[in-house]
């Protein structure tokens, strides 16, 4: 053997030898308890330290995560989905087998159907707006159409028609995280079952005034009049308030409140087009403009 | 005088990240927050400076006497991650407050190759134990230089909101490099 | 997939000890096998530089002479066909460059004219500096052929003859500077002999 | 000449009404009455529907600490206790009288004769003003004997009394102020005597020079109420842009006026502690200015509590054709109308017509970061960057920046080249980042 | 009745606007133009002409087809960058130079990252410094002036500018007096009045003077820029000079050769790129100033006032967050 | 597993440098020219794919808490071994390449890699997830270098297709990251769509 391979293997024999005893004995003498779930990510972790995620190495990648326990926030390039699957199997967040949700949005309140009375000029900002006055179309629960709900998406779910001036749900990209709901200063959009082929029925309107002075700024607004109450066989529609409410885990999406509302107040999403009888409202006109939503 | 060549050299004309690129990295990943990179600064200085004279003590004692050079990179690379795994664990221990501030931007500097591109440049431009200090120290005040400049930036540009299509990297990129250019009107100062 | 090795002390230094082991042992053998092939090729390399910078030669003389106005010693390559020498070509260097030290190989003829000049190393800024390489521009030509003795090696706005490479005056001040090294050294050197 | 240092603006000043003399509006059919009409909690209703009611009875009670009385400001019958559409379109409960002639309570003085004698002690002035409704009529309806009780370890020095009249347009200020000086100067008295202090000061700002030259003859006979003529610059009615400028004390963030020892109050406030203190009078009135470059009679009218703001205008002349904005106040401050039925509410003092073009906001840009928003800015904040963060939902960080110190004066938004809604976005920050704070300090 | 109309407070609103603001400096540059065209012919108004063009249609451009949102190339921001920029190169450039540079000033410096108020970087030196590096010697070539009408030598002609023969004798060896003496000096006079060689638009100190009144008397730009710029670099320069009068030149020849007015008063106050407060804005100018001397009397380059501005923007957002406006009520005093 | 998506998918869809943003320093400081870049990349692959063949032969006697260590000791040896050969056989290429040779152990693509991937796979799905990524790698620093050049420089592969200038820039550091910026943003562009 010649010299050089002796000294090569023996210098950095020693250089890691030694390295790896002081190591040892330093994190020994120096140990600091922690979330043993720390250690156990990390060892998922591809140990690349890259700072792809966004923090500070593969070990505060673990550290956050098993504080925040919340993996829709932190992602791995390195490791991709695999390894976050892992990471999420280790902790125990696999999000259990829910019912599909997507957010809904409850106002038909277009131009067309509620007039615009006063013109805002202002922030574009559904928030301040609210805070200012009732909105153009003098509805103080309508929809303003400045779009705090699209801002608020992460995922482009969500846009203003620009026939409607009203928010529009993807029934595809929407992935029902709810961020749209907290923007709304309204509570316009609520977080519905998907339904079964994405079938789904619900009032769309949540004004509460009377029907006098609802009916006085919108043409399809709840009026309060309890005929879709009435109508239902299962009990799921309630009256609070003046307005009319489908709970959707008792609705068996049987299609009979629409047609007896007056104004038209109820949607129908993706169902396939009634056999109509002539010369009654056509419901499915009205909602032509939500019909995604 | 010497020495303030060094400095000047390292931090505004040769700065390490605008014209060595060496440790984009994490110049690109730590730098959203402008807190964050002031961390990131301190740990950089610390590491850098420490590693240097570590991996030019073993140069120049152990490989060189042994006609071992080849071995340079794989012993750096050891002794590297040792040393910031070790200052790491210490730090945890003594005293946990520094620990938060630099230390958990430690992991991050193993695999970055500013500290290990500087321990080699050192020994290539030949300079002595002193002059090595000094250059690690300065290359590594100009990775934080560069680094808190560019997180102001990016903070700035966060409230701004840039068109979609360059969001994230591409604008730091450019920035990067508007900021490169700028800084080539150092050139010839030393 | 086979039972993971216990992270026990001994395992963890065993495994580095041989991993390091047959790591070093294979560099080792890898350096024994291309410590060679890198000698000649910075052997050839600095061959190429004397052939392109001094006439035909058959053998080379090396010594190392300091400066008398001090400063790193430079490498004197005298070239001899046959008995006759034939050449000087000498390593010399530069400071003033834009970026870094420039690396120059100058020959002479023994009369000291300049023979050709040749780049062995440079960082100057691609575009610029870099045309004092003969590949990329033709400002080396304008040496060949001169006798420092009565060719001012300074660029022309420093009061020389030289035609400075545009925009990359620093560049050209600096070539000049070598090859001006490079002469004094030749007349120290031819003056010893 | 006094004023303030940091920032303010100087807009034209377009006092187009200065000259009129203060009309008394006849009465209306119908008034609308708010049942809260002070800052702070509402009121509780105390009549019925169908009851007959008399000028000056009391209608809704102010119960908690921070709020206040409301009385009737018309004699006639109660229609209904229902919901009104107010000046921001939303609904407010609201009395409904239909009114009958002019019948007041018993011992309300209504005569003009001005009683100088003051001779309530302290408490029985703070209660009198309670019980009377008198809240602040510079804008922001906080009830006025609240202020008048100093908090425990505080002592009140000075004070001062807002006759600035900083917005432009707006001269029932200064109407008053010529027209019933003597009476309000009275209530100067009132208050410094509620208050314990020997010293107050009058600023008025020098576009009004008949004012203060009236004033400062009357206020001779006054011992240790002083006229301090000011420098025309917005927002100096702010009431610490105000304290800098005559005492020349900055209160601190976060902090009221009295912590450097004053307290601010309107004219028109301390006219209404004079008609309720020495004559028994609630506040059912007040002076409102209606005015516009295209209104044919720009006025100052004396105006009952709840009457509707179209009837204002229709006294002015009638809304122009090409109106395009209705404002309630003055166009640095005041609320856009969403209709005109909105009644008049004690915090009224101008009803301000402008045309189409004048109503249509410049255009939005980008902000170029001129910084004229920050030199503007009399709290020396950063509206520009506040704006930015309330944008973004950074409230911690729009705290830290001091949102919460913010007048509301809307000068940066007055100044800002690029047309950016400065205050809007302000207004929403501070009105979440205060969310947030109270939060906090529930927890 | 039309409809009414809602907002928030306030409902009036200055005169001034972004596009007054832009015409403004537009305006306060004219002088300055006469004066390029006066020295340097039609040459000078082709390249303001080509540069002027080449901003307006990258801008219209770029929003059109690759932002799709709302074309404001007539708030006059891209005039103001394209004169800037003309007046940043030599009159003899290339078109296609000139096209480049404002394809670089509008679309890396400015659009990248939104348009207006949005670049952290000043669009029109972004173009100018990229220029120079990537085309150092159609940028560093300059005509000799020769008056519209008077003598002088033709266009073909080009020389150093006052600074570069300062460079080139001080690294040559010579003294400033020395320099100053030899024929080919331009002089005070000259360097106030415009008759050197340079960029277009820095030559004569007096029309961007000028300008700058102007732009004061409209409110366009403050004091705190200019003054503290200007301050740090007389007092920087004056203390070299002081030191030593034979190497280092004196302060009013700094001010007067090379860029220093027109960088001090139309690109370091871009407001876009500057510091929002008062103070910050004394603090950039510092920094300029020092920087500017700095590349000027060690750097490579004979002049110093782009890259030092540039510098200065990329502290900017620092500068901000670190130099805060006294905010009222800020000093508890009680009394 | 499906060999051919453990290839393509470090190409195109999860390529580490315009899509991960991994090893950025190489990526910007050697791509001066096409083929620095192509160098560099075929270099960096060629020690991603041993690392990885070696690591997946090793997982199992490796103890998981000396892994880190032990993976960067391979991979270091093989980086040498590039270096060593390279400095050997390509004198040229690696003089242009310098510094950055060693810096592949660094280089975050590698050590991920081995750790996410090779640590868990049997030889031959490692072997070819590090071709793909390695070829990705390549195929990305010589398309930058590909674009910088013929902005640079006015050629491809050293072929120059313009006669004088071109934008200089382009060649130095701000060039670098400007048009790796841009690159990116098209990139990001075409994925969407
Ligand atoms: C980034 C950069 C790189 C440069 N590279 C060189 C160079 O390699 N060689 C050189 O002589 N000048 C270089 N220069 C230009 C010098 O700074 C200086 O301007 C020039 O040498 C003056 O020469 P001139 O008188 O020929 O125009 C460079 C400038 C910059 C900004
Ligand atoms: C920006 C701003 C401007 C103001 N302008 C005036 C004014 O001109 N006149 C006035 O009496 N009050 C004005 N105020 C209200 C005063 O700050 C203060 O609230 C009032 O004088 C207190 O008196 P009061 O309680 O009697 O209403 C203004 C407030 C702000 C925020
Ligand atoms: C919650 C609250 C509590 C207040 N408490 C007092 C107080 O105790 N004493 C006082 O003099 N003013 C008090 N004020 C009144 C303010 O100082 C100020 O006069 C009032 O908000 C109107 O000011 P403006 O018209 O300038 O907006 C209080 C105001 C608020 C909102
Ligand atoms: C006082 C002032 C100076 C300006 N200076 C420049 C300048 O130097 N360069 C430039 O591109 N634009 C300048 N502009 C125009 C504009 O602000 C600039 O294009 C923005 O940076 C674009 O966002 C200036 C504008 C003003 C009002
Ligand atoms: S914000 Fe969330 S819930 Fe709302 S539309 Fe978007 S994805 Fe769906
Ligand atoms: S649904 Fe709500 S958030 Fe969305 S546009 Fe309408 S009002 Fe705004
Ligand atoms: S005034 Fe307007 S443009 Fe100027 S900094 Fe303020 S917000 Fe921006
Ligand atoms: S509205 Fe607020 S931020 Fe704007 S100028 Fe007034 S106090 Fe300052
Ligand atoms: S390649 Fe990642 S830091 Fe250099």
């Amino acid at each position: 053997m010649n010299e050089t391979l002796l000294l090569a293997v023996i210098s950095l024999s020693a250089i890691g030898v030694i390295s790896a005893v002081i190591l040892y004995l330093v994190a020994q003498k120096f140990k600091v308890i922690e979330d043993p779930k720390i250690d156990i990510v990390a060892e998922l972790l591809p140990g690349a330290n890259c700072g792809g995620c966004g923090l500070a190495g593969c070990r505060a990648f673990a550290e956050e995560i098993v504080k925040t326990s919340d993996l829709s926030k932190l992602n791995c390039p390195v490791g991709g989905s695999s390894t976050m699957n892992e990471i999420a199997a280790v902790l125990g967040l696999e999000a259990e087998e829910k019912d599909p949700m997507i957010a809904v949005v409850r106002c038909n309140g277009s131009r067309l159907n509620a007039p615009q009375k006063v013109i805002f000029d202002g922030a574009s900002s559904c928030a301040f707006a609210h805070a200012l006055s009732a909105g153009e179309s003098g509805c103080p629960n309508g929809c303003l159409g400045l779009g705090d709900c699209v801002v608020s998406c992460q995922f482009d779910a969500i846009y203003i028609s620009p026939e409607t001036g009203l928010p529009v749900v993807s029934d595809e990209k929407c992935v029902a995280c709810g961020a749209c709901v907290k923007a709304c200063p309204r509570t316009i959009i609520e977080m519905r079952k998907k339904g079964k082929k994405d079938r789904r029925i619900f009032v769309s309107c949540i004004n509460t005034e009377k029907g006098g002075p609802a009916r006085k700024n919108c043409s399809v607004a709840c009026i309060g009049c309890g005929k879709c109450v009435k109508e239902c066989a299962y009990d799921a529609i309630t009256m609070v308030n003046n307005l009319a409410y489908i709970d959707y885990e008792k609705c068996k999406l049987c299609r009979k409140c629409a047609p007896v509302c007056p104004t038209g107040a109820i949607h129908e999403l993706n169902f396939p087009p009634r056999k109509e009888k002539p010369g009654e409202p056509e419901q499915g006109k009205v909602s032509e403009p939500v019909a995604a939503g | 005088m010497e020495y303030i060549i060094i400095v000047i050299a390292a931090i505004f004309v040769n700065n390490i990240v605008f014209a060595q690129f060496l440790g984009i990295c994490p110049f690109l990943g730590v730098s959203n927050k402008l807190s964050t990179s002031v961390g990131m600064g301190g740990a950089v200085v610390f590491v850098m400076t420490l590693a240097t004279i570590v991996t030019y003590l073993i140069f120049q004692y152990v490989l060189v006497p042994f006609g071992l050079q080849f071995l340079q990179t794989i012993s750096y690379i050891l002794v590297i991650a040792a040393l910031v795994q070790m200052v790491e664990i210490i730090l945890k221990k003594i005293s946990p407050p520094l620990y938060q501030a630099l230390g958990i931007f430690l992991p991050l500097i193993t695999t970055n190759c500013a500290v290990l591109g500087v321990a080699i440049l050192v020994i290539q431009k030949d300079l002595n134990l002193l002059q090595s200090v000094v250059f690690a120290f300065a290359n590594a005040v100009g990775f934080t230089l560069a680094l808190v400049i560019f997180a102001g930036i990016r903070e700035h540009l966060e409230l701004m909101g840039v068109p979609k299509g360059m969001k994230g990297i591409p604008i730091a990129l450019v920035v990067a490099g508007l900021l490169s250019l700028a800084f080539m009107g150092f050139a010839g100062l030393v | 997939m086979a039972k993971k090795i216990e992270s026990s002390f001994r395992n963890m230094v065993l495994a580095l000890l041989s991993i390091s082991m047959v790591a070093s042992f294979a560099l080792g053998a890898v350096y024994n096998l291309t410590k060679d092939p890198i000698a000649k090729a910075q052997q050839a390399k600095k061959e190429e530089a004397i052939k392109q910078v001094v006439p035909a030669f058959d053998r080379i003389e090396n010594v190392s002479v300091s400066p008398a106005e001090g400063g790193d010693p430079l490498q004197v390559n005298k070239a001899y066909n046959g008995d006759s020498l034939v050449g000087y070509a000498i390593e010399t260097y530069s400071d003033k460059g834009f970026s870094g030290r420039i690396l120059l190989m100058v020959g002479f003829l023994p009369d000291g004219t300049i023979f050709n000049t040749a780049v062995l190393k440079h960082s100057e800024t691609p575009g610029l500096g870099d045309k004092m390489d003969a590949a990329k521009s033709a400002f080396p030509e304008q040496f060949r052929n001169q006798d420092p003795a009565s060719f001012t090696l300074k660029v022309k706005k420093d009061g020389g003859q030289v035609d400075a490479i545009t925009a990359a005056t620093i560049s050209s001040r600096a070539f000049c500077d070598g090859v001006q090294r490079a002469y004094n050294i030749m007349n120290q050197e031819g003056g010893l002999k | 000449m006094k004023t303030f240092k940091l920032g303010g603006v100087h807009p034209e000043e377009n006092k187009i009404s200065a000259g009129k003399a203060i009309e008394v509006l006849p009465l209306p059919e119908k008034v609308y009455i708010p049942v809260s009409q002070s800052l702070g909690a509402p009121s509780t209703v105390v009549v019925e529907k169908g009851a007959a009611i008399r000028v000056g009875q009391l209608i809704a009670k102010g119960e908690s600490f921070i709020s206040s009385n409301v009385h009737s400001s018309v004699s006639g019958k109660v229609t209904k206790i229902d919901d009104v559409i107010d000046a921001s379109g939303y609904k407010r409960k609201a009395v409904f009288i239909d009114v009958e002639g002019d019948e007041w309570e018993e011992g309300i003085d209504r005569t003009r004769d001005i009683i100088r004698e003051v001779t309530m002690d302290r408490d029985e002035i703070i209660k009198r003003i309670n019980e009377k409704g008198v809240v602040g009529l510079g804008g922001a309806t906080f009830p006025s004997h609240v202020k008048l009780m100093v908090p425990d370890g505080r002592k009140a020095e000075y004070l001062l009394i807002n006759g600035v009249e900083c917005e432009p347009y707006l001269t029932s200020d200064h109407r008053l102020m010529l027209e019933r000086g003597e009476e309000m100067l009275i209530g100067v008295r009132i208050l410094m005597k509620a208050l314990g202090v020997d010293k107050a000061f009058i600023g008025i700002e020098n576009n009004k020079p008949d004012a203060i030259r009236y004033l400062s003859g009357l206020s001779a006979g006054f011992k240790g109420i002083e006229i301090i003529p000011l420098k025309v610059k917005y927002p100096q009615g702010g009431e610490k842009q105000l304290i800098k400028a005559v005492v020349n004390r900055e209160v601190p963030s976060g902090k009221l006026p009295i912590e450097v020892g004053c307290v601010v109050n309107n004219v028109g406030t301390a006219l209404a502690v004079y008609e309720a203190v020495q004559k028994n009078k609630p506040l059912v009135d007040r002076i409102v200015t209606v005015t516009g470059k295209t209104v044919a009679k720009p006025c100052n009218l004396l105006v009952r509590i709840g009457t509707p703001v179209g009837l204002l205008i229709e006294h002015a002349g009638g809304l122009p054709e090409n109106a395009g904005k209705v404002i309630s106040g003055g166009p640095m401050m005041g609320k856009a109308l969403t209709s005109l039925d909105a009644p008049v509410v004690k915090g009224t003092s101008g009803i301000l017509i402008m045309d189409g073009v004048e109503a249509k906001r410049t255009a939005q840009q980008n902000c170029i970061r001129c910084g004229r928003c920050i030199t503007v800015c009399p709290m020396g904040l950063e509206p520009y960057l506040l704006a930015q963060l309330s944008e973004h939902q950074l409230y911690e960080r729009a705290e830290k920046e001091k949102i919460m110190d913010c007048i509301e004066c809307g000068s940066c938004h007055f100044t800002c080249p690029a047309g950016r809604p400065l205050l809007d976005y302000l207004r929403l920050g501070k009105n979440k980042t205060g969310i947030i704070i109270r939060n906090r300090v529930k927890r | 009745m039309s409809l009414l109309t809602v907002s928030g407070s306030p409902h009036v609103h200055t005169q001034q606007s972004v596009k007054s603001i832009m015409y403004g400096v537009v305006i306060a540059m004219i002088p300055a133009i006469f004066v390029s065209v006066y020295f340097f012919g039609l040459h000078a108004a082709r390249v303001m002409l080509i540069s002027v063009l080449a901003c307006l249609f990258f801008e219209w451009v770029i929003q059109k087809y690759l932002i799709k949102g709302p074309v404001t190339i007539n708030d006059g921001s891209a005039l103001v960058t394209g004169i800037l920029l003309a007046f940043n190169v030599p009159s003899n450039l290339p078109a296609w130079i000139i096209v480049t540079g404002a394809l670089v000033s509008i679309g890396i410096g400015k659009m990248s990252f939104g348009g207006l108020g949005k670049n952290p970087f000043n669009p029109a030196l972004v173009g100018r410094v990229f220029l120079l590096i990537s085309f150092p010697v159609q940028m560093t070539s300059w005509p000799l002036p020769k008056p519209l009408f008077g003598p002088g030598v033709t266009d073909a002609i080009t020389g150093p500018t006052t600074l570069g023969i300062f460079k080139e004798g001080l690294d040559a060896g010579k003294t400033v007096q020395e320099i100053m003496a030899s024929p080919s000096f331009p002089g005070y006079i000259n360097d106030l009045m415009g008759a050197q060689s340079g960029s277009m638009g820095e030559i004569s100190a007096i029309a961007l003077l000028l300008g700058a009144v102007y732009m004061f008397s409209r409110k366009i730009i403050t004091w705190h820029i200019p003054v503290s710029y200007i301050g740090t670099a007389v007092v920087f320069s004056g203390i070299l000079w002081l030191i030593d009068p034979a190497h280092y030149i004196d302060p009013v020849m700094h001010l007067l050769a090379g860029g220093m007015i027109l960088g001090v008063f139309f690109m370091a106050t871009d407001m876009v790129s500057s510091p929002v407060s008062t103070k910050g804005q004394l603090v950039f100018g510092a920094g300029a100033g020092l920087l500017t001397i700095l590349i000027r009397v060690w750097g490579a380059y004979p002049e110093g006032v782009s890259f030092a501005i540039l510098i200065m923007n990329a502290f900017t957002p620092l500068i901000n967050s670190a130099f805060k406006p006294k905010r009222f009520g800020e000093v508890v005093k009680n009394g | 597993m499906n060999q051919k998506e453990n290839f393509t998918k470090g190409f195109i869809k999860n390529n580490p440098v315009l899509v991960l943003l991994l090893g950025m320093c190489p990526t910007l400081g050697v791509t001066t020219s096409a083929i620095n870049g192509l160098g560099m990349g075929l270099a960096t692959t060629f020690v991603l794919v041993m690392a990885n063949i070696v690591i997946s032969l090793l997982k199992s006697v490796i103890p998981d808490k000396v892994r880190i260590p032990a993976f960067i000791v391979v991979i270091a040896s093989f980086v040498t071994i590039v270096d060593l050969v390279m400095a050997g056989f390509a004198p040229a290429l690696h003089e242009q390449l310098g510094l950055f040779i060693p810096l592949i152990v660094v280089n975050c693509i590698v050590l991920g890699r081995a750790e996410a991937f090779a640590s868990k796979n049997d030889v031959l799905s490692s072997l070819i997830d590090g071709l793909g990524m390695g070829l990705g790698f390549a195929f990305a620093l010589t398309l930058l270098g590909g674009i910088r050049e013929i902005l640079g420089s006015g050629a491809i592969f050293g072929f120059k297709f313009i006669s004088g200038d071109a934008i200089l820039v382009f060649v130095l550091a701000p060039g670098a990251f400007i048009a790796l910026g841009y690159l990116i943003a098209v990139v990001n562009r075409l994925r969407k769509v």
